[in-house]
């Protein structure tokens, strides 16, 4: 019987202990940072240097290595290059490093990527970095797909042609240094003989 | 200038009074959006934590619904596997007209992380019901999902309600032009 | 629908049993679990939990992969707790390579770990609270968890799945004024259990709602397998920070808490949830160690090997998890893949303990010893 | 006593059609700012700041959502049986709306002064559950009928502390009609039944706490008619989806929905007219008294209660279904029992 009534004020001690909580907490300052109107993240402590949003490709600095796609796990970053020729001149990325290869294809597919960070450990030359740009989201699925590079189609295509035209040179022109080679070992043979 | 131009033609169908009909249930549509409670792998909890106090999604109007009658929109918050994907398709269609599909995170977007060699992911929830916002990210910060809520709503008020095949016919008519 | 007998205490009953699925889509399953359970009524009599629903393959899934694109996958096992799932799998590739971490790493571990069982605590908390219908616990013990997310992602750049723990070392070294927030956290993490504590542990409803439902004898526990806050929510008290010593958990002062019969009955959903209130504490206290023993400086990258490369050997390492034990056993080929990676997951080992805990209870109560349990069906489902 | 639109038009058929209409003009802008409250009190509660971008601070809120439901399309399933189906919510909804036929808002206005006031709000209470138990069954869905079955229980359960608690109200005021019992109270603020009530002299003050214990036994069993938590077992949303409602969508939601709020008014009218002195002013006859302040206090009042059961519902966990039942049959009955038995002497004695 005491149990009972004991019981009975226990509960409505304790209804009344959280009524009082949650009374306390109505008159308290709110927490909500309200996103699209008032709020800053990098003002409020919410947007942090190394947080991981949106990638960028400075292709200017993209040495075409390809160490991101490889060390992607989702293999959502494609790189298509193509060798320089003589004939471009000499040409550096941004940080002095001599270019070796056109970067014809960057693209990253945010649809895919998981934004683990391990591209950007990958990249030499610091390149490839997160943003700070966060809201992006489309209205279609291929809104979400980047290509960085802003060559157009003839220039590519000049650049893959200039590379085939200077293969075939070379091709011609290791042919004769090999004849020349040739000519020259055996001309050498028979000095020898 | 919506208005503006209604004004030239007041005995179309599209008219002042029901241009401003169409405005009203497009505003009621938009800001009352009331979402099913359900969640599938990460994106659920980043979703959870949006509906906390930092974020509060109810500020947009959103309300939790448990039952898929009652719901307006599905928030695709995860991996969908095969398995799974029949069953949102019975979700999707247990749902009240006007639907509407959010889709959260890479896994839900194109398969995410699993998308090469998943064998029992879906490649996209957009393979299997239709989606109007895709929100990147993996898991989305839920200032980002916060984003996709905005565009959702934007969507949702640029909406045709009344003459609805003659604007559709419209704008596949631009877009056959373009 | 099939027609039974039951034996009640007060006597035979004829009746129709109802079939019922709880999920996948289902407000408390805790993600996409399905529950065949079988009705008398209210009365629960069967239950068929049905998994797969987020199968992803996670152990094929690693042989393709390098060492260091595994964390990522890790990550998005029991992706509640990412810090504390990538330390095992971290520790067995540094033990097969004979890497020695620097001291400061292993305190920083400590730490992120600790923090992030607090949050896993809170997120298990909270949704139960939520699966007995109380909304607001729910968001005082989220807004907390926030500050803790805030602080991952200033360290780590991501506030979920954070790809941290890194072969040999950290990926990024702490902010600046780390340790202060890290105490501030602490502060209001007491202050908000405390509330929590008079809120919704304390309220008799709750009380009344959740001790002596599901019921967990330690034999059965230990018979099933079952770790962490349910094996110690049965009053056994193993926990491998204290049996198995690893990192530097022998160097802390804290106690294993185990379930009482204070309130409840040894073994109940109560128990296995003030396990985890008071667990919060001992981390809290993990915490405020670590930072007083923390070197300051060093560098968190230095013992980063060049090519992760295990030599051909297996080993299982195992740590424990805010949900219990979790071991990977992984062999490696030589090679720069895992030839082999399986992961013995703590919420698929726990999970099977329901069926054999709920038979009896109500519908209501179902819901309840499955939020006690804490599963998290990225984990049960891999 | 009376009726104002009876005094101003006369007694025909116009003058009852104005006051069928006052009430539901009253209940559509009142669920309107309940479902605010609820919104907005729940979110300060939880530090939150809840709608925010409907209006200004959010306050269309409840506007954009009944348009919203307007225009949502109405899913009657197959397999359910439809005439039951769709005439579940419009029952419900009449349950909470006749209980309206005899809550006074003031002293000239009550829409019908029958005599048998509480009597009525006592029966047609529970005429809300015909409509849950009907949807709960028609809509053929497991989670749905348990709910309805869930409701069952909890209504009859809780209909009888209610009973015992009207029965000590009727016995110590004499009377069942609503506006005798406020007109009873009305007077200093030591005159309300929470007080003792006007009779009895010094010895009342013995008889309070049984008063408070009816006040709170009435608090818990309106909670338990109203399907509130910590009672709302019959739409637990964690454990049953949504109860009884689970199939319905649109308008027919709306009605639930709306039913619900209603409830929650008249449950609150209730509590205020039988413990609190209905319309009168807690100031005496002198002060803020009147047809016009009447209204002000009875609604004020009503919705001070209104806002405990939202400061109730965001507060507690939910309780299991036996747990209910015990307290229904071995807390509330037997206290309200006793008290009843008390209070019945009081009134004897004087």
């Amino acid at each position: 019987m005491v149990k009972y009534f004991k019981d009975i004020l226990l509960g409505f001690w304790t209804i009344m202990v959280g009524m009082k909580i949650t009374m306390d907490h109505l008159f308290q300052k709110k927490v909500t940072m309200q996103y699209p109107e008032r709020f800053d993240p990098i003002d409020t402590g919410f947007m942090p240097d190394n947080s991981r949003n949106k990638l960028f490709v400075d292709i200017d600095d993209c040495n075409g290595c390809g160490g991101c796609e490889r060390d992607c796990p989702v293999n959502c970053i494609t790189v298509e290059t193509v060798k320089t020729v003589p004939s471009d001149g000499p040409i550096t990325i941004k940080s002095g490093a001599k270019r070796t290869l056109w970067v014809l294809k960057h693209e990253i597919d945010y649809s895919k990527c998981c934004f683990c960070s391990l591209c950007v450990e990958s990249c030499a030359t610091s390149a490839i970095f997160h943003t700070k740009e966060f809201d992006y989201s489309g209205y279609d699925r291929n809104e979400l797909k980047h290509d960085f590079v802003s060559y157009s189609d003839e220039e590519k295509q000049k650049k893959l042609d200039n590379f085939v035209a200077y293969q075939i040179v070379k091709k011609q022109e290791d042919a004769a240094k090999k004849a020349a080679d040739e000519a020259a070992k055996a001309a050498a043979a028979q000095i020898t003989k | 200038m919506g208005f503006l131009n209604r004004l030239d033609d007041p005995f179309n169908a599209e008219g002042i009074i029901l241009g401003k009909v169409e405005d009203l249930l497009n505003w009621g549509r938009a800001r009352s959006d009331w979402y099913l409670s359900f969640g599938l792998a990460c994106c659920a909890i980043e979703f959870m934590a949006v509906n906390a106090s930092h974020f509060d999604l109810m500020r947009f109007g959103c309300i939790p619904r448990p039952s898929p009658r009652q719901a307006d929109f599905i928030i695709i918050s995860g991996t969908v596997t095969m398995k799974m994907a029949e069953r949102i398709i019975t979700l999707y269609e247990q749902m009240a007209e006007p639907k509407y599909v959010l889709s959260m995170g890479s896994c839900a977007n194109s398969g995410g992380p699993y998308w090469e060699h998943g064998y029992h992911v879906l490649k996209g929830i957009d393979r299997v019901i239709p989606v109007d916002v895709y929100v990147p990210g993996c898991p989305p910060k839920p200032e980002a999902f916060l984003d996709g809520i905005v565009k959702l709503q934007k969507k949702i008020n640029q909406q045709a309600i009344f003459k609805k095949r003659a604007k559709l016919a419209e704008e596949e008519k631009i877009i056959v032009n373009d | 629908m099939e027609r039974k007998f039951i034996e009640y205490d007060f006597g035979r009953v004829d009746s129709e049993r109802m079939r019922l699925n709880v999920g996948p889509q289902h407000p408390s399953t805790h993600g996409v679990l399905r529950l065949e359970i079988e009705l008398e009524g209210e009365i629960v009599t069967d239950v068929i939990p049905h998994i797969g629903y987020l199968h992803r393959c996670f152990e094929k899934y690693c042989e393709q992969m390098q060492y260091p694109q595994v964390i990522p996958y890790i990550d998005r096992l029991d992706y509640i707790a990412s810090m504390n799932n990538e330390w095992p799998f971290v520790m067995g590739v540094e033990k097969m390579m004979n890497i020695q971490v620097p001291e400061r790493v292993e305190y920083i571990r400590v730490i992120f770990a600790e923090l992030n069982r607090i949050a896993n605590h809170q997120i298990a908390v909270a949704t139960f609270g939520m699966d007995a219908g109380a909304f607001t616990p729910f968001l005082y013990l989220f807004r907390d968890r926030e500050m803790i997310l805030n602080l991952f992602e200033h360290t780590s750049g991501a506030r979920l799945l954070y790809n941290y723990f890194w072969v040999g070392g950290l990926a990024h070294d702490v902010p600046p004024n780390f340790k202060d927030t890290a105490l501030n956290i602490i502060k209001t993490v007491r202050a908000t259990n405390e509330e929590v504590m008079r809120l919704l542990m304390g309220n008799k409803i709750f009380v009344e709602r959740t001790v002596k439902v599901g019921i967990l004898p330690a034999d059965v526990a230990i018979n099933f397998a079952c770790s962490g806050p349910v094996l110690r929510g049965s009053g056994v008290e193993w926990d491998l920070r204290k049996a198995q010593p690893y990192s530097i958990y022998d160097r802390f002062d804290f106690n294993v808490c185990v379930g009482s019969n204070e309130i409840g009955v040894i073994g109940d959903s109560w128990n296995r949830n003030i396990v985890r209130m008071n667990e919060m504490e001992q981390s809290c206290r993990i915490i405020e160690q670590a930072i007083a023993q923390m070197p300051n400086e060093g560098d968190v990258r230095e013992k980063f090997p060049k090519k992760v490369r295990p030599p051909k050997g297996e080993i299982y390492c195992s740590a424990e998890n805010p949900k219990g034990e979790l071991g990977f056993y992984l062999v490696a080929d030589g090679g720069n893949k895992p030839f082999r990676l399986k992961s013995r997951p703590t919420s698929f080992v726990n999970l099977a303990v329901l069926p054999e805990i709920c038979k009896g209870y109500m519908v209501a109560d179902l819901i309840l010893i499955l939020g006690s349990i804490d599963i998290v069906l990225g984990e049960v489902d891999r | 006593m009376g009726n104002f639109v009876f005094d101003l038009i006369g007694k025909n058929i116009v003058a009852a059609l104005v006051i069928c209409i006052i009430p539901l003009v009253f209940i559509l802008p009142y669920a309107l700012i309940a479902i605010l409250g609820e919104l907005k009190i729940g979110a300060w509660m939880q530090d939150r700041v809840g709608p925010m971008r409907t209006g200004w601070k959010g306050v269309l809120q409840p506007v954009a959502e009944v348009v919203k439901l307007l225009q949502k399309e109405d899913i009657t399933p197959t397999i359910a049986n439809k005439p039951l189906f769709n005439l579940a919510p419009f029952i419900v909804f009449i349950g909470a709306f006749a209980a309206f036929a005899v809550l006074p808002f003031s002293e000239k206005f009550i829409p019908s002064g029958i005599n048998l006031g509480l009597f009525f709000v006592f029966a047609v209470g529970s005429f809300a559950v015909i409509g849950i138990v009907m949807g709960g069954w028609a809509s053929n869905n497991k989670y749905s009928l348990l709910g309805a079955m869930r409701s069952v229980a909890q209504i009859i359960s809780y209909e009888l502390p209610a009973g015992m608690v009207f029965l000590s109200i009727a016995t110590i005021a004499g009377t069942l009609d609503m506006q005798t019992i406020i007109l009873n109270q009305s007077g200093p603020i030591w005159n309300w039944y929470i007080f003792g009530g006007p009779q009895g002299g010094a010895i009342k003050f013995l008889f309070i706490p049984f008063f408070v214990i009816l006040f709170i036994v009435y608090l818990i069993s309106s909670l338990a008619e109203t399907n509130r938590t910590p009672f709302d077992i019959p739409e637990g949303e964690s454990e049953i989806v949504a109860g009884y409602h689970t199939e319905y969508s649109g308008m027919k939601f709306a009605m639930f929905f709306m039913a619900e709020y209603a409830n929650m008014y008249v449950v609150s009218a209730i509590i205020v007219i039988l413990f609190l002195g209905g319309w009168s002013s807690p100031f005496g006859t002198s002060f803020m008294d009147g047809p016009i302040w009447g209204i002000f206090w009875m609604v004020g009042k009503a919705f001070f209660f209104v806002f405990v059961q939202i400061w109730l519902r965001w507060t507690l966990p939910r309780l299991r279904v036996d747990q209910l039942m015990y307290l229904g049959w071995k807390v509330l009955l037997p206290l309200s029992i006793a008290c009843f038995m008390a209070i019945a002497f009081l009134a004897m004695i004087n």
